[in-house]
């Protein structure tokens, strides 16, 4: 799949929470380049002193149709702290689009796709995907709090929301690995967010005979398979996240524990 | 563009820009966004005789116009290398540098031996100079005996460009680059990273898997202008100036100060296209300077 | 605060930060900003045993997340200091500390000599690494005979705590400290500048009257934190930490490595009131992470 | 005189020409400090990547009344470059008021008051003192086009303004050296501009034995006298521009070329 560089402007940064914006972005010139649920982009951060190299942020919706591209960011540290402070008409340069992507489910399969926090990002676009493929998903978005649940409107717009809060201020009261929706039968669990509770899905996802993938997160430097800084130890060896990943089958992971 | 036109011993470039070895993967990663023939030549990762893991995960973290590195010569090792990745970039249209790493003499050794018949290679860079290796690496590159070693051995057994990596990593490097040119080095390039560390106060720990690692970008060019500078006093081999060049003027610097080629290495991560953009820029510098042939700039300093 | 009090052999301070010699003047440049009394203490101006004009301008030029100087030492010498300035600064209300340089070891011990009557001076720092002078400065701080030999002399004539001040331009910095640790110090400070250089690529010229100059700044904290923890396991003495500390999450890192005190440098001039909010950061780490005594983080790592 | 760290808003960033930006400022809380004729600030940057140190930038003008600073500021590099970028209601920070200032001349002295490019920044708050001292200030601004002499409306508010442009797109043309003005009697001029500008400025004056102050631009890194960076080579040796300048009385330079 061709990468890119592009300048984006910003056509609207919608600020969900102190700590999270969604930026709505568009081409400077001409349309979006193809790309897959799960993939992700290498931001330059031109407004952060401190900030030297991209920040990876994964691809949260594409409308071809208007031409936006949706990243939704939480604030982690100075980079992603100057990039929900973008706004409309400011320019951000991108490399993109980045990585593998989902392995597409066989028709008819019951999938849920879990996301904690941020790691709800890439779910998004692949909600909509899976839809368009005729698949329908269902959903588990888990948080601190209800106002940590983010894009919960556009979520319901495509399948079944479930939800978990730590504090029970939305949905039920507890992790997502505890959360009902979990003790049905699925056939494919797709699932981003902190690594703790990627690895409790992934567990859950063992017990209940689902197959899962999980999105990784690793430190990235180039996120072009250039620096192997971002290696994940797989049964296959280390192997680059930001190429060979970030989404990858549990079972191809050294999780066992 | 004839006035880019440079030589390193016996190899040609057509301009003065490389890649610097573990930044630039083997070429193709970059193909997407820039021509790869337009460049002088590209730098491939650190090659070792046999498969290396690397060291564990995290091997990175970013700094003060910089970052640290610990990926420790992740390679599946010359002879993969040689079947499955150089037919693929051979024809690339610029020349393809090979970066040896070793434990021993011996492993740089049989390494050129497998690299010299390799048509489509005309010159090496041996690596004296890596900070996250437990063996070898680095600790060849801080003593002028270690470095001579090791040039020796690899000026014996490979008859194309031998360029010698040198480590900052010392209180002389033009001590240690005299050393590497007695023994026959066709060339020294400089500088490999710089170890350094870095700590995650609230969870009290490095962070990096190996605690220290090498430092590159931006934050170090001061100090390797400086040393490209003194080199070039030291020794009458061309010198290959690299270390957080960024843009076309921080690579005209290295020129300035005596550097006969130049390569980039973090920059690539920032911008991939950058090295393009320097080329360009090289151009026009000599345009504006009346400058026929970039040799002319090579050591004003 | 008493759980911030540190110890550098038989000096106490009531905090572990004290400012870097030649980014702090004599204190009193900062006292409209900042309470001095609050320090741990502060290191005056490189001094000498004659008046030293320095270098020419131009003396520094900034670079990626940091800066080069070529000041060279200069200081209108040590008895001008004794008679005019140790009378405006020795009730500042917290450690005044002297650096002192030279040229030849019979410089060190006159300007010791004279600082040793002194009430309210009860350490100094010996500069033997400074970059940025023809004579002595970092010819001493290159090699551990070198090292040793001004140690040597310093430790026969000042009585008080001596800190000897080492050259990041080594390839082991942790041989010198043991070389000066063998000789009697009570503490060593590191890192000085790293030698560094920067070309005007539009005049064709170094930015520097002395081409070459001193890196500082946060660009240089990896290679500090390194050295820091090199050091701290190689000696037993107390080691104080600096190079690239620019708020109170740097001064803990120096910490975590080993450093017993830190300096803050150039940090100074982008923030003149950085040190005590450095002050009140290192409160709040401790509050936040249960530490009852600040000794406890010192070399975690 | 006491100094500050004191934050500021920007009032009005006027766009004066591409190159040049008058920022009107005032502080965050309290009203602005004493400041003198001739006397500098230290900005910190906080919108350039590339930008490590504060900036030297004079004061132009006080109005303590509104309780405005003003900063005119010509783009050289990267630091200059993102301050004519800020935005009313952005956020500056200064350390302030720095150096020494002009002398002040003897009742009924004639004074000329030159300017070169944004050299003429000090001269518009100087030349206001001077008229509330009982002085009547004469200016002299030179430039190398029309548009880049700034101010014009400010400076004729107070006195008499004379100009020289290089392409003698405005007043006469030439180097101010060259202006008709200079021909005049003069017991003082002050002078702030390219270094080949108050060279020869100085010269002048000499020659019409003038006292003349000018005003030096040495590259900082503190602007306090702690770091010894902005040395000039004076007849009493080395002293620090930021504290025994930025004004020097050229007798006490070594211009004697
Ligand atoms: C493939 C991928 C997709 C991602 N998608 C998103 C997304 O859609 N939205 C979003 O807000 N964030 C996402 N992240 C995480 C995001 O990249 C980091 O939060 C960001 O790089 C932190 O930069 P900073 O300058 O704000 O913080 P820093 O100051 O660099 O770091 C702050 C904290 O974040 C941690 N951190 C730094 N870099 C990373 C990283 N690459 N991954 C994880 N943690 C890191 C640091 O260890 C530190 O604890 C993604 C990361 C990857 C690898
Ligand atoms: C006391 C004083 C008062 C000043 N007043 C003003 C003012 O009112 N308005 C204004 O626009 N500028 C003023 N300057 C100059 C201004 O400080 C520089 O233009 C600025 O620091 C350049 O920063 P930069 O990042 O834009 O450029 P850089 O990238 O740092 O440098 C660009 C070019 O400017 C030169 N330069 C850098 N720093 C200085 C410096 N301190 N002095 C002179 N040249 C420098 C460099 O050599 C280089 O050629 C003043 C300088 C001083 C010392
Ligand atoms: C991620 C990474 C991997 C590297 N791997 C190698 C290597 O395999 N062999 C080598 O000689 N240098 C290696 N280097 C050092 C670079 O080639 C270069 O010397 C250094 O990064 C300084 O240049 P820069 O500041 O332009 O990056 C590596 C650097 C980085 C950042
Ligand atoms: C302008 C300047 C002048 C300095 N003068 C001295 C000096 O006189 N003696 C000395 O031991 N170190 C001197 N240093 C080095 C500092 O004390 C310190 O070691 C170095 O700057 C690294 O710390 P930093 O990065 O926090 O600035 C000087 C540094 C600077 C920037
Ligand atoms: S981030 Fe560089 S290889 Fe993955
Ligand atoms: S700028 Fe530091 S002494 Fe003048």
């Amino acid at each position: 799949m061709k990468k890119f560089i592009l300048d984006f402007t910003v056509v609207e940064n919608r600020r969900l929470h102190d700590l999270y914006s969604l930026l709505i972005l568009r081409p400077c010139q001409g349309t979006l380049p193809d790309m897959l649920p799960g993939q992700f982009v290498q931001v330059a951060v031109d407004n952060s002193k401190t900030t030297y190299l991209r920040r990876p942020i994964s691809i949260n919706y594409v409308d071809y149709e208007q031409n936006h591209l949706w990243l939704l960011i939480r604030k982690a540290g100075d980079g992603t702290a100057a990039l929900i402070e973008k706004e409309s008409g400011d320019i951000v340069n991108l490399v993109l689009p980045l990585g593998n992507s989902f392995t597409v489910p066989a028709p008819g399969k019951k999938v849920l796709l879990t996301g904690g926090g941020v790691g709800v990002a890439p779910m998004l676009y692949w909600g909509k995907c899976l839809k368009e493929h005729g698949t329908m998903p269902e959903f588990l978005l888990g948080a601190r709090s209800a106002g940590d649940i983010l894009e919960l409107e556009e979520f319901k717009a495509i399948g079944k929301v479930n939800i978990s809060t730590e504090d029970g201020t939305l949905g039920e009261k507890g992790l997502v690995t505890t959360n009902s929706a979990l003790s049905q039968h699925w056939d494919m669990i797709y699932c981003c967010g902190p690594a703790p509770m990627m690895k409790a899905v992934a567990k859950v996802a063992r017990s209940i005979n689902a197959e899962c993938e999980v999105s990784l997160e690793n430190m990235m430097a180039c996120g072009l398979g250039a620096c192997l800084c971002c290696v994940e130890n797989t049964v296959k060896g280390n192997v680059c996240v930001c190429t060979e990943g970030p989404i990858f089958n549990i079972n191809s992971l050294t999780w066992q524990d | 563009m004839a006035r880019l036109n440079v030589n390193i011993g016996a190899l040609k470039l057509k301009n003065p820009v490389l890649t610097a070895s573990g930044t630039f993967g083997y070429g193709e990663e970059f193909a997407d966004f820039i021509d790869l023939s337009r460049l002088g030549g590209f730098i491939i990762k650190g090659t070792t005789l046999n498969h290396r893991e690397g060291n564990p995960y995290p091997r990175m973290v970013e700094t003060p116009s910089g970052m640290l590195n610990a990926v420790g010569l992740q390679n599946k090792g010359v002879d993969y290398m040689i079947e499955h990745i150089y037919p693929r970039i051979k024809d690339a249209g610029s020349e393809v540098i090979v970066n040896v790493s070793g434990a021993t003499v011996d492993d740089y050794v049989a390494v050129c031996e497998k690299l010299a018949p390799l048509d489509a290679i005309n010159a090496i860079e041996v690596n004296i100079s890596c900070p996250n290796v437990k063996q070898g690496g680095m600790a060849f590159g801080t003593s002028c005996s270690g470095a001579a070693e090791v040039t020796r051995a690899v000026r014996r057994t490979y008859p194309k460009t031998v360029i010698v990596k040198l480590s900052p990593n010392v209180t002389s490097i033009a001590e240690i680059a005299k050393a590497v040119e007695a023994e026959g080095a066709d060339s020294v390039s400089l500088i490999n990273t710089l170890l350094g560390m870095s700590i995650d106060v609230e969870r009290q720990r490095p962070h990096l898997s190996t605690i220290t690692g090498g430092l590159s970008g931006a934050a170090v060019r001061p100090v390797a202008v400086r040393m490209v500078w003194q080199v070039a006093h030291a020794v009458k081999i061309p010198v290959v100036g690299l270390g957080g060049i960024m843009n076309g003027r921080d690579a005209i610097e290295f020129m300035l100060a005596g550097a006969r080629a130049i390569e980039v290495g973090t920059a690539n991560f920032i911008d991939p296209a950058v090295t393009i953009k320097i080329i360009d820029y090289m151009n026009d510098y000599c345009e504006r300077h009346g400058v026929d042939d970039i040799n002319d700039i090579v050591g004003m300093i």
